[in-house]
């Protein structure tokens, strides 16, 4: 009914093979791009190279375990990762997380945002040719990164998250390190604008390119920044909100283009909504516990719970299904990442090679967490 | 359309229908025979419009596998996950959706590939994750591998 | 020197990358395998010939381009004398420099200089 | 206008071109908002977090001894077997038999730093210390035994 | 001493055999021309060199970086370091590659790259053959590298090599007459074509200034279009590495990839010593009008600093695009070529008639 004929290889077509050794693809995905001169006529994407079987390795880990591993997905927002994999037994096993507790979840998550929206910036500047934006981007990252070793342990997989709270409490310093790198910031975001979005090079590059309707969107069952490109409300953080979202000022970006520039504009201003909410947050941190008393061996009672939360790049679902036990009977990761990839030969059909570059770059994959 | 009216509204498309409210979400279980037609019939009936395939898993129970879609649906934002019993657990067979949701196509091929439900009628049903030579089904409770790592 | 310099400027250059491939032969351990003389293609064995009739769009380029050197060609010369010839070189000129735009725009309308 | 456009197109390109390479050659004129850290040189000034986790180690005091009592939570809270604890039995002096800690083994090849040994812990007898440097060119020096010989329990740690 | 004295009676064997072998004036010229081909590359390779390493620290500092900085003082040997390594690297050929193109590739780049040094002005009275229609061989010598390129991106039979050398055939071909356009409405001022002419001209003035406004469209264009034929971000789609992994460039390994980048760092010297020569009055000192105090000052500067300083400016104005731009689309490059730089460099060239013919550039 809509999916496309499968392609055949047809005598003296042009395939190429781009992946998974190529500096563009972000990881180890394979792209077969079957080519017209420079246009792509169709891309088949192969993945599973860095497949790592988490959702059977979580089969047998404990329910405090399981939350580690999540890190490894989608290793930008590993934050949020944790906290959607905390919710899910918090909601299951019905625990009342204290308030000072999600406001840190909050904070945590939106700071692994930003980084993570940095890191895009700097990488979509690279596969288009411009070296400079990497290193741009990484100046304020790594002071969050140092910021979140300080309080978590770690720069990248934090394991931050328990069910029922967090695993320490902040740092003494963290308040006043987060003002300053947001102030930081907040000065040095319009380099962000002169380099790249106002460059006229850049925005002949991604304006009118990988255009994804709202309809292919849906149906594809794109999520995130790349579905908020094409008119798409799907911002979990408004739809479904969870940890006290729901008492937090922000907007849901969301641009009508449904090309590279659309998604490109999403991300830009999400730093600033998310800059937004740290703000809110920063000075209101509540007192109290920072973890909820739980029992030691955790047991979810029978059934199946499902909790999503908006990572940077879209939806994370987690679905557990449970037997009584003290590990999962089975676990699905919803992954943003996978989706939206499914989406990418839609996109790129009818494109030139530098512009598949452009799509994938926009639609911002993590290889790790399409494969699992 | 609210809990109540959605399951009033499934009753008609399907008489069959028995419902499961455990959970968070309205739980509807389908039988394998019709189950295209009826799939077809959320997707495109106006006051239904369940566009939006957000999660599609199966999972292995010792006596069947049962198919989950989770389905939503983005202008009325309910949502519904529609489940399948599959008893054949030799060769289990569903009827593919990815002609209804395009995610589908993947998604498909996802739970082909680790759990080994055949779909009837995907247009290219091969291995996503693991190679194509992969024996077995690693996502099966009874799925066994010399090299495992046992923690 | 005159045009000696060009056979010494030739020798040169043949010596220079003679010399650093032959130094590098020299020196460079060599150990062939089947795998090392395989094509780079991002790891995947490649499908099919690399050695193809390639798109059209790029020779359109190639013809236009023969259209405007012959044009530079003919500039070259004039250049040189036209502030000694004066005012005629310079009617001249546009009249011949207005005919080549004419082509340029008409391959710009024929869609021409769209790359395929 | 064709013409006008196609002037104005020009003039804004060159522009926004000209501001990117004013950031940059603000940057280039500026050497002192370098941020090269010139890494083994600068390890005296490098000061890493406190809670940063480096690897699992277990503190001794100067008497050698630790505070493990060898309950084996650690090695069970571990999701991917770093840990192994043998245990041994040993008689206390008032007759009674004991269960000490003989060997805890810590394979730092496996290990995550997830820190869910730390908090499992009911004793504080380990944590994680601030070393980062742990390339070593024989796998099997990964391999460590984390009490130090002879060491003994702490009095009063149960 | 021994050494010394062995050194000098084998260059007295060979100096008399030379003039046995070919009569003494031969002779002389033979070993002048040893001497001289010895100086050339020795000067090649230094410049390489000194752009390599120019080329990262310039990177560097305009990314809040510091660069190379451990071998050698200031990082300096890195690159001597690096071009070790390259020695040392295998040079393989792969086997379905067409052989003998394949290797013949690197030696037309650097031939073609050699040739085109030789009307350079590097100072005063120092030019290798200042040859009459200097301007128009350099133009006309350049373009042979295109063929060089498509030779190694055809002969690799690799995909990418081939997407390559196709798109740098586009790119060079189309920019080719921007460049020429660009030299054109120079050399209308000058009325000669000889390297030498066109530096003598500019003796009160560089043409930048004297040119008005069409000098400094057409020294904006050549810097554009120049970037382009040498192939250099942001225009260097032949090898786009986030694109094509090294274009046309992918099969070359060891000292037949250094030749490739060596042959890139000389003509973006080239390129840049054309653009000083042209409009920045190559050897000739900054003048001001009547300061005789000022101008004598200047004079003092020795004329291949003066050269040399304003094609590094010229370099560093390149380098400073490289590292400041993304990379353009392959038809993006040929719109800007023949919809923007060709029509206005053909305006150009009749707005710089006008300007000759009225005597505006005194």
């Amino acid at each position: 009914m809509l999916i496309e004929e499968d392609y055949i290889t047809e005598e003296g077509d042009f395939v190429v093979n781009i992946g998974p050794q190529h500096p563009a693809t972000h990881g180890v995905l394979h792209l077969k791009v079957w080519l017209d001169g420079e246009t792509i006529k169709h891309i088949e994407p192969h993945i599973g190279y860095i497949h790592r079987s988490i959702e059977k390795m979580s089969e047998s880990l404990s329910y405090r375990q399981f939350i580690y591993v999540t890190s490894r997905m989608d290793y930008l927002s590993a934050h949020i990762n944790n906290q959607a994999c905390a919710l899910t037994v918090e909601k299951a096993m019905q625990i009342e997380v204290p308030q000072r507790a999600k406001v840190i979840r909050v904070l945590m998550a939106e700071l692994n945002r930003l980084t993570s929206h940095m890191l895009w910036w700097g990488c979509t500047g690279l596969d288009l040719g411009a070296v400079s934006p990497f290193f741009f981007a990484f100046r304020e990252r790594e002071i969050i990164n140092e910021l979140m070793e300080d309080t978590c342990g770690a720069r990248l997989t934090m394991n931050y998250m328990v069910p029922g709270g967090v695993m320490a409490d902040l740092h003494p310093d963290f308040q006043r390190k987060v003002k300053e790198v947001i102030a930081q910031f907040k000065v040095n975001i319009h380099e962000y604008d002169q380099l790249l979005s106002d460059n006229v090079i850049f925005q002949e590059r991604v304006k009118g390119v990988g255009y994804l309707s709202k309809e292919d969107a849906i149906s594809f069952g794109c999520s995130g920044p790349t579905a908020r490109g094409s008119g798409i409300s799907c911002d979990i953080r408004k739809l479904y909100p969870y940890d006290g979202y729901e008492n937090l000022k922000f907007d849901e970006i969301i641009e009508q283009g449904g090309d590279c520039w659309a998604r490109y504009k999403v991300r830009i201003a999400e730093m600033h909504q998310s800059m937004s909410i740290i703000d809110q947050l920063i000075d209101n941190i509540p007192e109290g516990d920072f973890q909820a008393k739980t029992k030691a061996v955790l047991k979810l009672p029978k059934g199946e719970f499902y909790q999503r939360v908006e990572t940077a790049r879209g939806e994370l679902g987690v679905f557990i299904v449970s037997e009584g036990g003290t590990t999962p009977y089975r676990i699905k990761y919803r992954s943003p990442n996978f989706s939206n990839l499914s989406a990418l030969p839609t996109m790129a059909k009818g494109c030139k090679i530098g512009d598949l570059v452009a799509i994938m770059s926009t639609i911002d994959l993590v290889i790790p967490d399409v494969d699992r | 359309m609210s809990r109540e009216e959605l399951k009033q509204r499934l009753s008609e498309i399907c008489p069959s229908v028995t419902f499961d409210e455990t959970g968070e979400f309205l739980m509807a279980f389908f039988t394998p025979d019709v189950f295209l037609t009826q799939m077809k019939e959320l997707r495109c009936a106006t006051d239904l419009n369940f566009d939006y395939l957000f999660c599609m898993t199966a999972i292995d129970w010792k006596d069947n596998f049962t198919a989950v879609y989770h389905l939503s649906s983005t202008p009325f934002r309910h949502a519904l996950v529609v489940k399948v019993k599959l008893t054949d657990k030799e060769n289990p067979v569903l009827d593919s959706v990815a002609g209804i949701w395009k995610g589908a196509n993947f998604l498909e091929r996802e739970v082909y590939d680790l759990m080994g439900i055949r779909f009837n009628g995907h247009p290219d049903l091969r291995r996503l994750i693991l190679e194509d030579d992969w024996i077995g089904h690693p996502l099966r409770k009874d799925y066994a591998d010399e090299n495992m790592i046992e923690l | 020197m005159g045009s000696v310099s060009l056979i010494l400027l030739l020798i040169c250059g043949l010596a220079f990358a003679g010399g650093g491939i032959f130094l590098s032969w020299v020196v460079a351990k060599t150990k062939k395998n089947a795998v090392k003389g395989e094509p780079y293609e991002c790891g995947i064995p490649t499908t099919g010939t690399s050695w193809i009739q390639f798109h059209v769009g790029y020779y359109l380029f190639a013809l236009i381009f023969l259209v405007f050197d012959v044009e530079l060609v003919f500039l070259f010369p004039w250049a040189v004398v036209v502030t000694k010839v004066g005012w005629t070189a310079l009617t001249e000129i546009v009249i011949f420099m207005f005919i080549l735009f004419m082509g340029l725009l008409y391959a710009w309308k024929k869609g021409a200089l769209k790359w395929m | 206008m064709f013409i006008t456009e196609y002037f104005k197109t020009i003039f804004r390109s060159v522009k926004s071109l000209l501001t990117g390479m004013r950031l940059t050659g603000y940057y280039f004129t500026h050497p002192s908002k370098t941020l090269t850290q010139e890494y083994p040189d600068n390890r005296k000034e490098l000061k890493l977090a406190d809670r940063f986790r480096g690897e699992v180690v277990m503190p001794h005091t100067e008497a050698n001894e630790h505070r493990c009592t060898g309950c084996q939570a650690c090695e069970l809270a571990c999701p991917n077997g770093t840990i192994k604890i043998i245990t041994k039995q040993e008689i206390l002096p008032d007759g009674k038999k004991k269960k000490r800690l003989d060997t805890m083994i810590y394979n730092l090849s496996m290990c995550t730093f997830c820190n869910l040994c730390i908090v499992a812990c009911p004793s504080d007898a380990i944590t994680m210390s601030q070393d980062f440097e742990h390339s070593v060119l024989d796998r099997s020096k990964l391999r460590k035994i984390l009490n130090k010989p002879d060491s003994k329990l702490m009095e009063g740690v149960e | 001493m021994t050494l010394l004295y062995s050194l000098s009676g084998l260059s007295y064997h060979i100096q008399s055999w030379l003039t046995r072998l070919l009569g003494n004036t031969m002779a002389v010229l033979v070993s002048e021309m040893v001497i001289v081909g010895l100086c050339l590359i020795g000067f090649l390779v230094l410049l390489s060199f000194t752009l390599g390493y120019m080329e990262r620290r310039v990177a560097a500092f305009m990314q809040l970086r510091l660069g190379p900085n451990r071998v050698g003082p200031k990082g300096t040997l890195q690159i001597i370091a690096d071009t070790i390594k390259l020695l040392f690297k295998e040079g393989l050929t792969p086997t379905n590659a067409d052989k003998f193109m394949f290797n013949l590739a690197p030696y037309i780049m650097i031939i073609t790259t050699m040739l085109v040094t030789a009307p350079l002005a590097f100072a005063r009275n120092f030019q290798i053959w200042d040859l009459n229609i200097g301007v128009f061989y350099v133009s006309a010598v350049s373009s042979i590298s295109v063929i060089g390129i498509l030779m190694a991106g055809w002969s690799s039979n690799n995909k990418y090599s081939l997407l390559g050398a196709m798109r740098s055939g586009a790119q060079i071909v189309s920019y080719e007459l921007s460049i020429g356009l660009s030299l054109i409405s120079i050399v209308i001022l000058t009325g000669s074509l000889r390297i030498s002419d066109i530096v003598m001209s500019q003796q009160n003035g560089w043409w930048i200034f004297k040119g008005h406004l069409p000098a400094l469209i057409a020294f904006v264009i050549f810097i554009v279009a120049s970037t382009a034929e040498i192939n250099r971000a942001p225009f260097d789609l032949a090898e786009a590495e986030q694109e094509l992994t090294a274009g046309f460039h992918t099969e070359y390994a060891g000292m037949k990839f250094a030749m490739f980048l060596l042959s890139e760092y000389v003509n973006l010297f080239i390129v840049s010593a054309l653009a000083a020569t042209l409009f920045l009055g190559g050897w000739m000192p900054f003048h001001i009008g009547s300061w005789s105090g000022f101008n004598h000052v200047m004079d003092f500067i020795p004329s291949s600093l003066w050269f040399m300083g304003k094609t590094f400016f010229v370099i560093f104005i390149i380098m400073w695009f490289r590292w400041t731009f993304p990379r353009l689309r392959v038809d993006q490059l040929l719109n800007l070529e023949w919809k923007y730089l060709l029509p206005i460099s053909m305006l150009n060239v009749l707005l710089m008639t006008l300007v000759a013919l009225l005597g505006w550039h005194g």
